[in-house]
C-alpha cells in the first residue's frame, strides 16, 4: 500500500549554480515526462513532484532531505548533483528508510563505501569516466598521458581512477600537475603538458575549469601541435558553450547521447521542445528512466516503502527507450552501455547539438566497476 | 551706508544634525572693510563662517555675496562667487606637500599673490614646501592655512582664529600681513578668541553669544565697550 | 639545455610571461578598486560584479546587436561605468557620512544581487566570446608559443595603468583627488565641485574593472561567476600594495601575477594560496603594505 | 642628582630624512617645577614630547626617568611609569560617561582588565576615587553626563582628571589652554596650578600670560635647539628670545594673548 | 574610520547596553523559552540550525559591536571548527563533547593566528585582511586529505554524550545544542558588561587615549578577536554533529557574508540582534530553497536595503522605538 496514498517524488538538484544546466530544472522536466509516459493517471496512482535547489551545498542538501521525508512526506529523492550532497543524502535516505536514486552525481562511493540498500545510482560515475575514456582512448592509439588535476577530491579520484586504466591498458603516464579549483588560468599548466610531448592531455576536472583548460589549449595552439585532449568529466552542455570551434577533436565518455536511435531523437525533440530548445544531458536522461522505472517498480511491489521498491527495482530489468535494456546490480549500481566521442569539427556539424561522433561503445558489461572491486559491504 | 556691500547675512539659522546652532544672525560686511567676530566658545562664530559657504547641515535665512543670493547654492559655487575660507581646524591636506597644499585652490579671481609673496612672507614655508602637509608643526600649518588662500584672488576672506597657537612673533607677522591685504582693498572677516590681536585691526565689530549677535559697533566706539567686553569675552 | 631547479630555462620564460599576463589583470582590477577606494574610502566589492558585467556587455553586443570586440572595448566601459554613476549617485552618495564599512557591505550586496541576476538569466556554465580574428594566432617565441591576443591584453593594461597613474599622482586633477581623499568638505570649500568629481571617479573605477572584464572575455568563460572569486584575491593585492596607493596597486598587480606563475611551475598546490601567505609576509613586516601609508 | 632632577634628557635629536627638528637638547626637569616649554613654530617642541612619550623614537640622546634610562620602552610602559602626556587636541571617549571616562584610567591599577568573565558591578569600588578627581577639576555635577555634550573647556578639564588618574608624578602638556576662551583658559591655568602640588608638570604654551603667571622654569627652543633657560622675568629679557620668539613690539608681548 | 564604526555601533550599542538592564532580562527569559518549546511546534533540525548560527552571529557581533571590527573571514572558524570536530568524532572515536571541545579550541588557535594579524589594522582594511585569511584556510581546507575536498566529511557520528546520553535521538542533541547556544549567549553578555569590556570600548572610542592611559591596545583587541573566533568556533564545532557533516560550505566567503547580514539585519552590536538575524535569515533559506538563485538575489538585496534604509536592524530599530516611546 502506498504510504498516505501518494507517491510523493523530490528532484533535488542544484537549480541555479554550477550543475544547474546539466540537471536543473531540465531534471524537473524529465521527471514529469516520466510520469506521463508511465501513465500514473490511468492506472489511476497519485504521483507528486516536489523540487528544491540544494545550491550545491551538503548542509542544506540536508536539511531540505531531512525536512522532506520528515515533513512533507516524500517517499524518493532523484537526480541530486555534486557529490557532497549526493553522500548526504544518501546517508539520510538510509536513516529514514526512503529511497534514493542518483543520477546527477559522479563519485563511484555511492555504490563502493557509501554503497546502501536504499540508494540506486544510475547514470555515470567517475570510475565508469575513467575507465571508458582511459582505455578506449589507450586503444584506439593515445598511449602517452599528461593530466591535468584539479586539487581535490574529486579531481584525485578521477585522475587515480584513470591512471590506472591507462597503464593497465598499456599506456604509460608522462607527467601530471595539480591545478588550483575553481582556476582561472590554465596556460601555465598547458604550458607544462606541453612540453611533456604526450599525446594526450587528460582533463581531471570538471565544469568551468574543463571548459577553460579546453578554450585555452586551443588558444595556446596545442590541440594544433597534435596533441589531443581528453575531458575526463566533459557534458553536452559544455561543448555547447564551448563552440565546436573550440572544442573539436575533444574526447569523452557519456553514457547518453540524443542522437544515438530513433527513440532517442523523439524523446530528445520532445524535451527540447519543453525545455526552451535545450537538449538533454544524460543526467536528465537519467533522472527520466530513473523515475520511470522507479514507478513500475512502486507500482509492481504495490508500495512506496523504500528498501522494498529498491529491491524490486534491483529484482525486475530495466528497460527504457533512452537508455535500452539494462539491470541494477546489488550494490545498486546502474549497469548500462557508455560511449566513448569526439567532437566534431564544425564543418561535419549539421546543426545545433549536433556534436558527437561516437568512437566506441563499451558494452554494459565492462563499462563499470566489477562488482567485486566496489568494497560495498552489501555484496558479500 | 556709501560703501558697496560685499556680504550681507539676514535672519540666519543653522543646525548641526539636531542642534540648533545659529539662531538668526544678521549682520553685512562691506567691501574693503575688516571685520571682527567675537564670542565665547561655542558661540557660533565657526558656525556662521561655515554656514556662509554651506558647509554645515541645515541652514535658512538669506545670504547675500555680491548681491548672489548664496542659501540656495552647494559649497563650491559659493565660494567661486570670491570667497577665500581659512578654518579654524587649518585643514591642511597631510598627503599633499606643502607646496602642493599651496597651490591646490583653483583661481577664482584675479588679483591674487605670487608664489614668492608668499614665500617672504612666511620663510618657514618655503624651507619646508616639500615636506608632506601632515608632518608640518601646528603653527607652520596655520600659516599655510592662510596663505593657501590669498593665491587664489579670492576678495572676501573668512579667517578663523589665525592666530591661534602661534608664536607671538608670527602673531605680530600675521597682523602686518592683514594690514596689506586691507592695504589691496581685500574684505576680510576675522574670527578671533584673541581680542587683542583683533582690536587693531578691525574696523568694526560683532559680538556673538549663543547663536546671535548681541553688540555690534565701530572701532571707534572700542573704548567705551571695553566693560561690554568684559562681561562678554572676560577680556 | 639549461635547468632551474629542474625546469628547463626556455620554459621558465614561458611562464614568466604567463604571469605577467595575469598579472595585467590584477593590475587592472586593484587599480580600479585602488582609484576607488582613494577618494569614496570604500572597498568597491560590487567590483567583481562588474569586471563580470564588462564581459557580459561584450558577449551581448555581439550577439544581439553583431557588435565586435574591438567596439565593446570601447562600450562596455561606458555602460558599465555609466551604471556605476547611477549606483553611486543614488546609493553610495547616501553613505558617506557614515562608516566606510557600510559601503563595503552595501558593495557587497550589490554584487550578490547582480551576479544573482545573471545566474537566473544565463545559467552558471559560461558562454564563448571569440578572440577577434586580428588577434587570432600568434607567435612563435622560439620558449614558447606566444597568442597575439595575449600580447595585446600585456600591452593595453599596462598603458591603461600607466595613464591614469600619471593623471593621479602628476596632474592637477590628481592633486583635487587626493586632497578630496582627505578632506572633501574643505576641498568644496575652495570651489571644486567635489560629488560630481566622486560621481565620476565611482564611474572611472567601474569603468576600468569592465574594460578588464572585456579583455577577459576572450580569454575566459564568460559567466555570471568569473569575477566572484577573483575580486577576493585582487583585495588581497591591493592589500599587499597598500590600500589607495595607485602605484602599488600597479606594481603588486604584475608582480604577484608573476610570482604566481612562478609557483604554478615549482610548486603547483600552493598557487591558489601563494599570494595570501605574501599578504601575511607583507602584513606582519610592514602593516600599511608595501607602498601604503599608515595612516 | 636623579632625585633632584625627575627627568633628564642628554643629546636627544630627531631627524626627518635630513631635516633636524630636535638638536641635541639636553633638558634637565627639576621635581616638583612647573617647566614650561616655549619656542617659534617649528621649534620642535610636539616633536620633543612626542619622544619623551615614545610616540617617536628617538635618532640619537638617551632620555632618563628619575635617574632610569628609558630610552627604549613602549609608550604604554612609560605611562605605566607615571609620565602621562595630553593631546594638543582634546582626548576624552566621547560616548562614555564623565564617571566612565575616570573609571578607565583607574581601572588599570585594578589589574584585572583582561577579565572578560567579571561583572561590571566589579568596577564600583573604582567610583569613589572617581568622584574625587572629578570634584578636584570642578566637573563632580557632571559625572553622568555623556562626554560629547561637554563644552570644549570643560572636556580639557576631564581630560586632566583622567590623566591625574594614573598618579602621574611627571604631567606633559601640550598647549593645554588652546582654543579656549578666556574664563577657560584661566580655569585651567588655575586647575595646571593646583593639581602641579607634588608632581611635576612640562607644558608647552604659547600664551605668555599663563607661562609668565605658573611657570617655575622655562625653557626655549628654536630650530630644535635650546636657546635659554632659565626662571621667566630672566628669560623675557633675554634679547635672543625676544627676537626670536616674543617679538620686537614690546606692548604686544604680553598682548600676543 | 574605526572611530566612526565605533560610534555607529556604539549608539545602537548604548540603549542595550546602558541603563534598561531588566528589558534585557526579561528578553532572554523569554528567548530562553521560547528556544526551549519551540521544537514542540518546529522542525528540531530547523531550530538546531538557528540555534547554531545564532551562536556564530552573537560571536561575530561581539568583534563588531565591541572591537569596532568588522570580521569578513569569521567563516573560518565555523568551518575550520566544523571539520575537526567531524574528523575527530568520526576518525578518531571521540566523545561528543571532546569533540566539540576539540574543534573549539582549534578555531580558538586559529584565531590566535589570524588575530596577529589583522588587528595590526582596522576599519577596512581589518575587513579585508580577514576576507583574504579566510580564503587561505579555505584553499587548504579544499586541499587537505582530512577534509574530503568538496565531498566534505560525511556521516559523522553523533556519539554518545560522556559516552552516557545516545545523541541520535533528536531531543537529546536539541538539549545539547540549547545548553551549548544559551552558555555561549551568556558568556558574551558577560564580556560585554565585564572591566574588558569597558576596555575595548575606551579603545573603539579613542584609542590614542587608551594607549596613553598606558593600556597596550593590541592585546585587548587580540582578546577579543579570539574570543569571537573560538565561540564562533562553537557553533561550528556543534553544527557539524547536528549535521552529522562537515562542508567547505561552512569555510567559503559567502558563509562569512552571511554573518554579517544575519547580524547587520538584526542590529548591530545590539545584544539579541544576531540571533533575530540569524533566526530570519535562516528560515529564509529554508523556505526560499526553490528559488534558487533568487536566494542570493534577496539576501543581496536585504543587505543594500539594510544598509540604505535601516541600519539599526531588527532589534536596533525596536530600541529606538522604545526610547522614542519613553522620551515621550
Ligand atoms: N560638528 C558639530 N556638530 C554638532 N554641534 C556642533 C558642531 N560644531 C559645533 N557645534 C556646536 O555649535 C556651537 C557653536 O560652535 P562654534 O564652533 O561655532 O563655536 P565658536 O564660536 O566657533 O567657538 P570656538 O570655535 O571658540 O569653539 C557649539 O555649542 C558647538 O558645540
Ligand atoms: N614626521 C615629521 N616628518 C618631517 N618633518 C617633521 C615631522 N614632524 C615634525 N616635523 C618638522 O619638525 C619641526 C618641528 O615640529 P614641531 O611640531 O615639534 O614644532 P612645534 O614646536 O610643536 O611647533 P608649533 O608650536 O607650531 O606646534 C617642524 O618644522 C616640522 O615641520
Ligand atoms: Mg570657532
Ligand atoms: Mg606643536
Amino acid at each position: 500500500q502506498i504510504s498516505d496514498g501518494v507517491i510523493k517524488i523530490g528532484i533535488m538538484n542544484d537549480m541555479s549554480g554550477l550543475y544547474a544546466d546539466i540537471a536543473g530544472p531540465g531534471s524537473v522536466t524529465a521527471a514529469r515526462m516520466a510520469v506521463e509516459d508511465f501513465g500514473a493517471a490511468r492506472k489511476n496512482m497519485k504521483v507528486e513532484i516536489v523540487s528544491a535547489d540544494h545550491q550545491n551545498k551538503p548542509d542544506v542538501g540536508s536539511t531540505i532531505a531531512r525536512t522532506w521525508y520528515d515533513v512533507d512526506k516524500v517517499d524518493a529523492i532523484f537526480d541530486v548533483p555534486t557529490s557532497s550532497v549526493a553522500l548526504a543524502v544518501n546517508q539520510i535516505t538510509k536513516e529514514k528508510g526512503k529511497a534514493f536514486i542518483n543520477s546527477g552525481a559522479a563519485t563511484s562511493d555511492l555504490t563502493g563505501k557509501a554503497c546502501s540498500p536504499n540508494t540506486v545510482h544510475w547514470t555515470y560515475d567517475t570510475w565508469m569516466l575513467a575507465n571508458g575514456t582511459g582505455s578506449a582512448i589507450v586503444k584506439t592509439g593515445g598511449d602517452s598521458w599528461f593530466f591535468l588535476t584539479a586539487d581535490y577530491a574529486f579531481g584525485h579520484a578521477l585522475e587515480r581512477d584513470t591512471e590506472a586504466v591507462v597503464t593497465k591498458s598499456g599506456g604509460k603516464v608522462l607527467g601530471k600537475v595539480r591545478h588550483p579549483f575553481p582556476g582561472q588560468d590554465f596556460s601555465s599548466f598547458l604550458l607544462q603538458a606541453q612540453s611533456s610531448k604526450a599525446k594526450i592531455i587528460g582533463l581531471a576536472n570538471a565544469g568551468g575549469d574543463t571548459i577553460n583548460s579546453i578554450k585555452q589549449a586551443a588558444e595556446f595552439g596545442i590541440t594544433k601541435g597534435g596533441q589531443n585532449l581528453a575531458g575526463l568529466l566533459v557534458f553536452i552542455t559544455d561543448v555547447h558553450s564551448l563552440g565546436l570551434n573550440t572544442a573539436q577533436g575533444l574526447i569523452f565518455t557519456e553514457t547518453f547521447y540524443w542522437d544515438l536511435n530513433e527513440q532517442t531523437r523523439a524523446w530528445s525533440r520532445r524535451f527540447a521542445a519543453a525545455n526552451n530548445g535545450k537538449y538533454p544531458t544524460m543526467v536528465q536522461a537519467g533522472v527520466y528512466s530513473s523515475v520511470l522505472h522507479y514507478l513500475k517498480a512502486v507500482e509492481a511491489a504495490k508500495t512506496d516503502d523504500g528498501p522494498k521498491v529498491i529491491a524490486q527495482m534491483k529484482a525486475m530489468p530495466t528497460d527504457d527507450p533512452l537508455f535500452g535494456k539494462g539491470s541494477i546490480r546489488a550494490d545498486g549500481r546502474k549497469i548500462h552501455p557508455a560511449y566513448l566521442v569526439e567532437v566534431k569539427k564544425p564543418a561535419e556539424s549539421k546543426g545545433p547539438y549536433d556534436y558527437y561522433k561516437i568512437r566506441a561503445t563499451i558494452p554494459a558489461d565492462q563499462a563499470f566497476r566489477p562488482l567485486n572491486q566496489g568494497e560495498c559491504p552489501l555484496v558479500k | 551706508m556709501s560703501a558697496t556691500e560685499l556680504l550681507r547675512i539676514e535672519n540666519l539659522h543653522a543646525w548641526y544634525g539636531e542642534s540648533h546652532v545659529l539662531h538668526g544672525v544678521d549682520m553685512t560686511v562691506n567691501e574693503g572693510e575688516v571685520v571682527s567676530l567675537l564670542g565665547r566658545n561655542g558661540a557660533g562664530r565657526t558656525t556662521t563662517l561655515r554656514a556662509i559657504l554651506g558647509l554645515t547641515g541645515k541652514r535658512t535665512g538669506t545670504i547675500r555675496i555680491n548681491g548672489v543670493d548664496a542659501v540656495a547654492l552647494p559649497p563650491h559655487r559659493i565660494a567661486q562667487l570670491g570667497i577665500g575660507y581659512c578654518p579654524e581646524e587649518r585643514g591642511i591636506f597631510a598627503s599633499l606637500s606643502a607646496e602642493e597644499n599651496l597651490l591646490l585652490p583653483p583661481v577664482i579671481g584675479s588679483g591674487g599673490l605670487g608664489l614668492a609673496e608668499i614665500y617672504e612672507m612666511f620663510p618657514n614655508l618655503k624651507e619646508r614646501a616639500g615636506s608632506p602637509g601632515g608632518r608640518l608643526s601646528g603653527g607652520e600649518q596655520q600659516m599655510l592655512a592662510v596663505a593657501r588662500i590669498l593665491r587664489t584672488g579670492a576678495r572676501l576672506l573668512l579667517l578663523d582664529e589665525i592666530s591661534e597657537g602661534l608664536a607671538p612673533v608670527i602673531v605680530q607677522k600675521l597682523a602686518e600681513t592683514i594690514r596689506t591685504l586691507k592695504a589691496k582693498g581685500y574684505t576680510i572677516v576675522l574670527v578671533e578668541q584673541n581680542f587683542r590681536f583683533a582690536a587693531p585691526l578691525a574696523d568694526r565689530f560683532y559680538v556673538m553669544e549663543h547663536g546671535r549677535i548681541v553688540e555690534k559697533f565701530d572701532a571707534s566706539e572700542l573704548p567705551s565697550k571695553t566693560a561690554m567686553l568684559n562681561e562678554f569675552l572676560g577680556v | 639545455m639549461t635547468e632551474i631547479f629542474g625546469v628547463p630555462t626556455q620554459a621558465l620564460f614561458g611562464q614568466l610571461l604567463i604571469g605577467l599576463i595575469n598579472g595585467s589583470f590584477y593590475a587592472l582590477l586593484s587599480l580600479g578598486l585602488a582609484v576607488i577606494f582613494g577618494l569614496l574610502n570604500i572597498i568597491n566589492f560590487t567590483h567583481g560584479a562588474q569586471y563580470m558585467l564588462g564581459a557580459f556587455t561584450a558577449y551581448l553586443l555581439l550577439n544581439k546587436a553583431g557588435i565586435g570586440y574591438w567596439w565593446a572595448l570601447l562600450i562596455a566601459p561606458v555602460v558599465v561605468g555609466a551604471t556605476g554613476v547611477v549606483i553611486e549617485r543614488l546609493m553610495l552618495s547616501k553613505l558617506y557620512k557614515l562608516d566606510h564599512l557600510y559601503g563595503l557591505l552595501l558593495t557587497f550586496g550589490l554584487a550578490l544581487i547582480i551576479q544573482g541576476l545573471f545566474r537566473n538569466e544565463y545559467g552558471s556554465s559560461g558562454q564563448p566570446y571569440a578572440i577577434p580574428p586580428q588577434l587570432v594566432g600568434g607567435q612563435n617565441l622560439g620558449f614558447m608559443f606566444l597568442p597575439n591576443y595575449r600580447a595585446w591584453i600585456i600591452v593595453a593594461s599596462a598603458l591603461v595603468c600607466l595613464g591614469t597613474w600619471f593623471v593621479i599622482e602628476r596632474t592637477r586633477l590628481g592633486a583635487y583627488l587626493r586632497a578630496a581623499t582627505e578632506n572633501p568638505q574643505l576641498v568644496q570649500a575652495f570651489g571644486i565641485n567635489v560629488p560630481r568629481m566622486i560621481t565620476l571617479t565611482y564611474g572611472f573605477g567601474a569603468a576600468l574593472a569592465a574594460l578588464a572584464g572585456v579583455m577577459a572575455a576572450p580569454v575566459y568563460q564568460v559567466s555570471p561567476q568569473m569575477g566572484a572569486d577573483l575580486i577576493i584575491v585582487v583585495f588581497a593585492v591591493v592589500v599587499i600594495g597598500g590600500m589607495g596607493s595607485i602605484l602599488g596597486a600597479i606594481v603588486t598587480g604584475f608582480g604577484l601575477g608573476i610570482i604566481e606563475g612562478l609557483t604554478k611551475v615549482f610548486y603547483p598546490e600552493a598557487s591558489s594560496t601563494v599570494i595570501f601567505i605574501i599578504m601575511a609576509i607583507v602584513l606582519l613586516i610592514k602593516p600599511a603594505g608595501l607602498f601604503g601609508t599608515q595612516k | 642628582m636623579s632625585d633632584e632632577y625627575i627627568l633628564e634628557t642628554r643629546g636627544l635629536t630627531k631627524e626627518f630624512k635630513g631635516f633636524v627638528a630636535v638638536n641635541n637638547v639636553d633638558l634637565k626637569v627639576r621635581r616638583g617645577d612647573i617647566h614650561a616649554l616655549i619656542g617659534p613654530n617649528g621649534a620642535g617642541k610636539t616633536t620633543f614630547f612626542n619622544l619623551l612619550t615614545k610616540f617617536l623614537p628617538p635618532t640619537r640622546g638617551t632620555i632618563s626617568y628619575r635617574g632610569v634610562d628609558i630610552t627604549k620602552e613602549k609608550p604604554a610602559q612609560t605611562a605605566r611609569r607615571g609620565i602621562v602626556r595630553s593631546f594638543q587636541i582634546s582626548a576624552v571617549f566621547p560616548h562614555m560617561t564623565v564617571l566612565e571616562n575616570v573609571r578607565t584610567a583607574l581601572q588599570r591599577n585594578l589589574g584585572t582588565s583582561f577579565h572578560f568573565w567579571k561583572p561590571q558591578s566589579s568596577l564600583h569600588s573604582l567610583h569613589e576615587r572617581a568622584r574625587q578627581l572629578l570634584a578636584e577639576v570642578g566637573l563632580r555635577e557632571f559625572e553622568d553626563e555623556l562626554t560629547v555634550n561637554l563644552p570644549y573647556g570643560r572636556k580639557r578639564a576631564l581630560e586632566l582628571a583622567t590623566t591625574l588618574a594614573l598618579e602621574p608624578e611627571l604631567l606633559l602638556l601640550d598647549e593645554p589652554t588652546q582654543g579656549m576662551g578666556h574664563e577657560d583658559v584661566s580655569r585651567v591655568t588655575q586647575l595646571i596650578k593646583k593639581v602641579s602640588e607634588g608632581r611635576t608638570v612640562l607644558m608647552v604654551e604659547h600664551n605668555m600670560n599663563v607661562v609668565s603667571s605658573i611657570a617655575d622654569r622655562i625653557t626655549v627652543l628654536q630650530r630644535g635647539g635650546v636657546i635659554a633657560d632659565g626662571p621667566y622675568a630672566e628669560v623675557s629679557r633675554n634679547p635672543l628670545v625676544i627676537e626670536a620668539y616674543m617679538g620686537t613690539e614690546a606692548g604686544e608681548l604680553q598682548g600676543a594673548h | 574610520m574605526n572611530h566612526a564604526a565605533a560610534s555607529t555601533a556604539a549608539t545602537t550599542a548604548t540603549p542595550a547596553a546602558g541603563g534598561t538592564m531588566n528589558a534585557q532580562r526579561t528578553a532572554f527569559a523569554v528567548m530562553a523559552v521560547v528556544f526551549a518549546l519551540a521544537p514542540l511546534v518546529v522542525y528540531p533540525v530547523f531550530m538546531m540550525k538557528v540555534m547554531c548560527f545564532a551562536l556564530f552571529a552573537c560571536a561575530f557581533n561581539l568583534l563588531i559591536g565591541q572591537g569596532g571590527l568588522l570580521s569578513f573571514g569569521h567563516a573560518m572558524f565555523l568551518g575550520s571548527a566544523g571539520y575537526i570536530s567531524a574528523h575527530s568524532a568520526k576518525v578518531w572515536g571521540l566523545t561528543p563533547e571532546l569533540a566539540i571541545l576539540a574543534g573549539t579550541a582549534t578555531a580558538g588557535v586559529l584565531g590566535v593566528f589570524a588575530g596577529l594579524l589583522a588587528i595590526r589594522r582596522q576599519g577596512i582594511y581589518f575587513a579585508m585582511i580577514t576576507l583574504a585569511l579566510a580564503q587561505m584556510v579555505f584553499f587548504f581546507c579544499l586541499q587537505a586529505k582530512f577534509t574530503g575536498g568538496e565531498d566534505g566529511i560525511q556521516s559523522v557520528p553523533r556519539g554518545r554524550l560522556f559516552g552516557l546520553v545516545d545523541l541520535s535521538s533528536p531531543w537529546a542533541m536539541y538539549a545539547v545544542v540549547y545548553v551549548v547556544f544559551i552558555a555561549g549567549f551568556l558568556l558574551i553578555w558577560r564580556t560585554v558588561e565585564s572591566p574588558f569590556g569597558q576596555v575595548l570600548k575606551a579603545i573603539r572610542e579613542n584609542e590614542p587615549r587608551a594607549i596613553s592611559l598606558g593600556y597596550d591596545t593590541d592585546r585587548y583587541k587580540l582578546l577579543a578577536f579570539v574570543l569571537s573566533a573560538t565561540l564562533a568556533g562553537l557553533a561550528g564545532a556543534t553544527k557539524a554533529l547536528v549535521f552529522q557533516l562537515a562542508s567547505l560550505t561552512d569555510v567559503h566567503w559567502s558563509m562569512s557574508g552571511e554573518v554579517v547580514l544575519m547580524t547587520l539585519l538584526g542590529g548591530l552590536g545590539t545584544l539579541f540582534g544576531p540571533v533575530v538575524g540569524a533566526a530570519v535569515i535562516v528560515t529564509m533559506q529554508n523556505y526560499l530553497a526553490q528559488l534558487g538563485a533568487w536566494v542570493t538575489v534577496v539576501q543581496g538585496a536585504i543587505f543594500v536595503v539594510c544598509v540604505l534604509a535601516f541600519r539599526k536592524g531588527i532589534v536596533g530599530e525596536l530600541i529606538a522605538w522604545r526610547d522614542r516611546r519613553k522620551a515621550k
